[in-house]
């Protein structure tokens, strides 16, 4: 391939290399196409560079610390001191080892790799605008494109990520101390992954949310335990307040909130993280030269094949919709790579899992009882509570349950609600059922090993069976 | 006292989901004598039930009543893509 | 029910109140059976008194002690003090918690409970001898019984746990405070898991083993990674040597071993924990008034029903064979209860899975490779490092991976292998898709949550049908 202003051609061109083009790429070349990816920042894209791995680092530094400080009653007496840019040290060293590792697997794989901000110029042609302004362009010619380019964090009127005290996650999770006290605005799943591991970590937090409770896209008892949590973590929530605006004020900010009637309070902290949401990214790319319009949200629309209006050009990740999850990103990077070689993919996956690295965690997959019920499913609920799971208790937890939702005559499960330690980790076997078309009466014929959480999947299929063994049944 | 006539167990391993074995068992059939039409020959519900029928055994098809129907109930397997 | 000497009848009397015995009560009464559960000694049998639960307990205390003194390089500078006694309380509290769960559910499923020794008369009778010697007998007819007595540690020749420095796995986990100094005799799974345990908890552990590694039913692999974690925490490996004998020598003991050619050593401790197998106990039931006779190991024998040679009394658990394994006696039990029940139920369940709570954890279920192709399969296998895992690395750890096992043709799940962080709760999902004939394809097809160790399951996977994204393909 020749660098500099001639044209290079490419059979696949995959723009940004967050979890969805990286993915994409790999997969594009291991398919046979010659494959290029062009990055204009950091190679594993928001996920790996400020977003899932670095929170989830430091979420595992804070628990590592916070558990030893709170173990008396297990007879461990500890009084961790945190070296906050030793942790931030580790951090990067983690990061950097995956995000290398992106680096290598992309090369091992043969894709070609382009540093720069691409933007299109006709269906088949991108212009590479190389590192800074001055640095030189370069031309590809594209058989197909894959546009990968995420998301980043929402601002609200008033707060300027530009302004040094107006936090964003990105910035947050390249601090070099551990804020005495913070201001978070929003308490959807990034503000609270995050709160809570500030709280762990010994930060004064105070939470201000325009709805009335943290996580709304759970379901209330969900909700309650992870905010009642928080609570006893210190953090002081303020529902139904937006944010308005801030200034200095001390050492460090004062937050301005008004409610829907007006009434108006102000918040201390060092700083003010803003976490209310994430925003696709679609203005580097000039999508008018192809004739593509974002919708209303911000988001370039697909089909069930991740492909945009225009035949040979696809969009995966954040930049194509919700939910604005990595690893529905690289699902469909697989299917546009796949598809783009001919391959016959669809995105026909039954469910995407969703976790939240909170204290407890959660993780959700498929349907709640309401939505099976409102779609038309006789649902039957069954649960098992950790106060019940031996695993739960000898690792110290009893709050948490695991919930399976299944259609009542086929037994066919539809959905799975987990809130406890490794919620994450045991949605896995949730989704398999789901995807496996499986019954309750399969999953509590798997002989699940004792002791585990996982065995609390088992009794909530056999609860919903009416014949638990760990719990009353209904 | 213990039923005599007890449904068989196949001793060789059978590629079948718990629920369609325990199916077999109430339809009083040998799984392992089944052909699976599923993907890599997993027998399927309907497997279960076209062999119940056709081996014709009037007990057989008593055994099925009722306890069959509650598990009957269309269980698609997943559409692989291929 | 009346109580002395006159004799209950009852339709199903269970014998051992363990994971077996406890289970197959509450489903037998569940299933409208009069039920009638003996126990001679305390609800939970040895799983929850002397064996899983409290095993666990302290290694999930041990862990946390240990990863808050060695978080170093994460910026947690810890120096925990270990209360033993303390928890022990901890642990005490857990496990009546458990206990007392156990025997109300009993209850609450309506079966009834009988304290003291059973022993069979005939077919139809037991003799139940309550307390200690001359504290009342009971007779007690019933239709169908259910052995479920269990198993006890295993002594060698030289070593007697009646005497005072020679310590059972039961004993051992009833510390009040940390040995010094401990000799290990068996390096399988019960002493691997209690040497890592209490080498974390600052003991100075010899392990004597006379096979020629540790933990002899794995793989050479994962032994290895078991291993040498272990010599890392500074447990002292000495194979190919047996345990001879003892004598009290300096505070404690000196434990002699020989190996195959007749050369002798000597390890000191403060004590010596014997945890070379488990044995079946039947003594304890006056088997030959059924005309019953264990099999030369000692284990009652049954069919894929859980009946034993005599059609109306089942045998359950550590007494009816291998894999000793708390969650295989309650799979057995439900299955006894049920044939007891007259369902069609049978012991077909075509995996049991197995963990150890070593560091790292192993689990693992159906077949290796090596069996997958002893049993005519043409196997595949796929490995994903967790080195390569973005949520091991975050949890600071790169040991380990997941193995799949899939036959070649058909694309089958035979089999998994894993090592890491809750291997014991990811082999759920494994033991799933092997019990739903799942492919290669449809667990590389269901979405996994980013990120997670279980997304190491989904590209072993991959790996196998050699188009992994995160490891390079063979
Ligand atoms: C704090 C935080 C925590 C999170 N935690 C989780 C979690 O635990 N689990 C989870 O699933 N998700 C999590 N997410 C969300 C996750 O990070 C995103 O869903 C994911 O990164 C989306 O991947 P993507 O490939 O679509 O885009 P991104 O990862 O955003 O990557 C897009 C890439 O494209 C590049 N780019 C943009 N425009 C151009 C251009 N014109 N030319 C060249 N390159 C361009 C960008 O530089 C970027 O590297 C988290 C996010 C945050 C902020
Ligand atoms: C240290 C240790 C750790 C372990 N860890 C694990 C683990 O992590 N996971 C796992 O799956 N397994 C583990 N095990 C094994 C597990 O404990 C056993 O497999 C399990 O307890 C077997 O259950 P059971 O019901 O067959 O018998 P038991 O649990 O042994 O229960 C038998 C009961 O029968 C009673 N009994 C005996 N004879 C009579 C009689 N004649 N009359 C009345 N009552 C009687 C006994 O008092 C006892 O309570 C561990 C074992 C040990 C020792």
């Amino acid at each position: 391939m020749v660098m500099g202003d001639i044209a290079t051609a490419t059979d696949l061109l995959v723009i940004g290399a967050g979890p969805g083009g990286y993915v994409a790429a790999i997969r594009g070349a291991q398919l046979g196409l010659d494959t290029t990816l062009v990055e204009k920042d950091a190679y594993g894209g928001a996920c790996l560079n400020r977003g899932c791995i670095p929170s989830k680092a430091f979420i595992h530094g804070a628990d590592v610390a916070h558990e030893a400080a709170n173990a008396e009653d297990l007879g461990i007496h500890a009084d961790p001191a945190i070296d906050m840019r030793q942790m931030q040290q580790w951090k990067a060293g983690v990061v950097d080892q995956l995000t290398s590792g992106v680096e290598k697997l992309c090369k091992a794989n043969g894709v070609s790799l382009l540093e720069g901000t691409a933007a299109f110029e006709d269906e088949h042609t991108a212009r590479i605008a190389h590192g800074g302004e001055g640095q030189g362009m370069e031309t590809v010619e594209f058989d197909q494109a894959i546009i990968a380019t995420g998301s980043r964090p929402l601002a609200i009127p008033g707060f300027d990520f530009a302004d040094d005290p107006v936090l964003s996650s990105a910035e947050l999770l390249q601090m070099e101390s551990t804020p005495d006290s913070l201001v978070v605005v929003g308490a959807g799943y990034i503000g609270m992954e995050l709160s809570t591991m500030l709280a762990k970590l010994g930060t004064d937090v105070t939470v201000v949310e325009m709805l009335d409770d943290v996580l709304p896209a759970y379901e209330d008892d969900i909700a309650r335990t992870v905010r009642s949590r928080a609570e006893d973590l210190g953090v002081d929530f303020h529902f139904g307040e937006g944010a308005t605006g801030w200034e200095h004020g001390g050492d460090g900010v004062v937050v301005t909130t008004e409610t829907d009637d007006g009434e108006t309070a102000e918040y201390h902290g060092d700083a003010v993280l803003v976490a209310v949401g994430r925003q696709p990214v679609t203005d580097t790319l000039e999508l008018e030269s192809i004739g593509l319009e974002p919708t209303e949200n911000g988001f370039i629309e697909t089909d069930d094949r991740a492909r945009t209006a225009v035949e040979n050009v696809f969009a995966v990740g954040d930049v194509a919709g919700e939910p604005m999850l990595a690893h529905k990103a690289s699902a469909e990077g697989i299917v546009a790579a796949e598809v783009a070689a001919d391959e016959p993919a669809a995105l026909d996956q039954q469910v995407i899992p969703a976790a939240v690295f909170t204290d407890p965690e959660i993780a959700t997959v498929g349907m709640t009882s309401q939505k099976a019920e409102a779609e038309g499913f006789d649902p039957v609920v069954g649960e098992m509570p950790l106060r019940a799971s031996g695993r739960a208790l000898s690792m110290g937890e009893s709050e948490g349950f695991v919930r399976i939702v299944a259609d009542e005559s086929s037994g066919m499960i539809l959905g799975g609600q987990l809130v406890g330690p490794n919620a994450a980790e045991l949605v896995a076997e949730v989704a398999l059922a789901i995807e496996m078309s499986a019954t309750l009466e399969d999953v509590a014929g798997t002989v699940h090993t004792h002791p585990t959480l996982a065995e609390a999947v088992m009794e909530a299929a056999e609860n919903a069976q009416g014949q638990a063994i760990h719990t009353l049944n209904r | 006292e213990p039923t005599v006539s007890e449904p068989p167990v196949p001793d060789e391993r059978v590629f079948a989901s718990p629920s369609k074995r325990s199916l077999a068992r109430e339809l009083g059939i040998d799984i392992g004598q089944v052909q699976g039409s599923g993907p890599g020959g997993r027998v399927m519900a309907a497997d279960l039930r076209a062999y119940a029928e056709s081996a014709g055994d009037p007990t057989v098809t008593q055994a099925s009543d009722g306890v069959a129907e509650q598990t009957t109930a269309e269980r698609e397997e997943p559409v692989v893509v291929d």
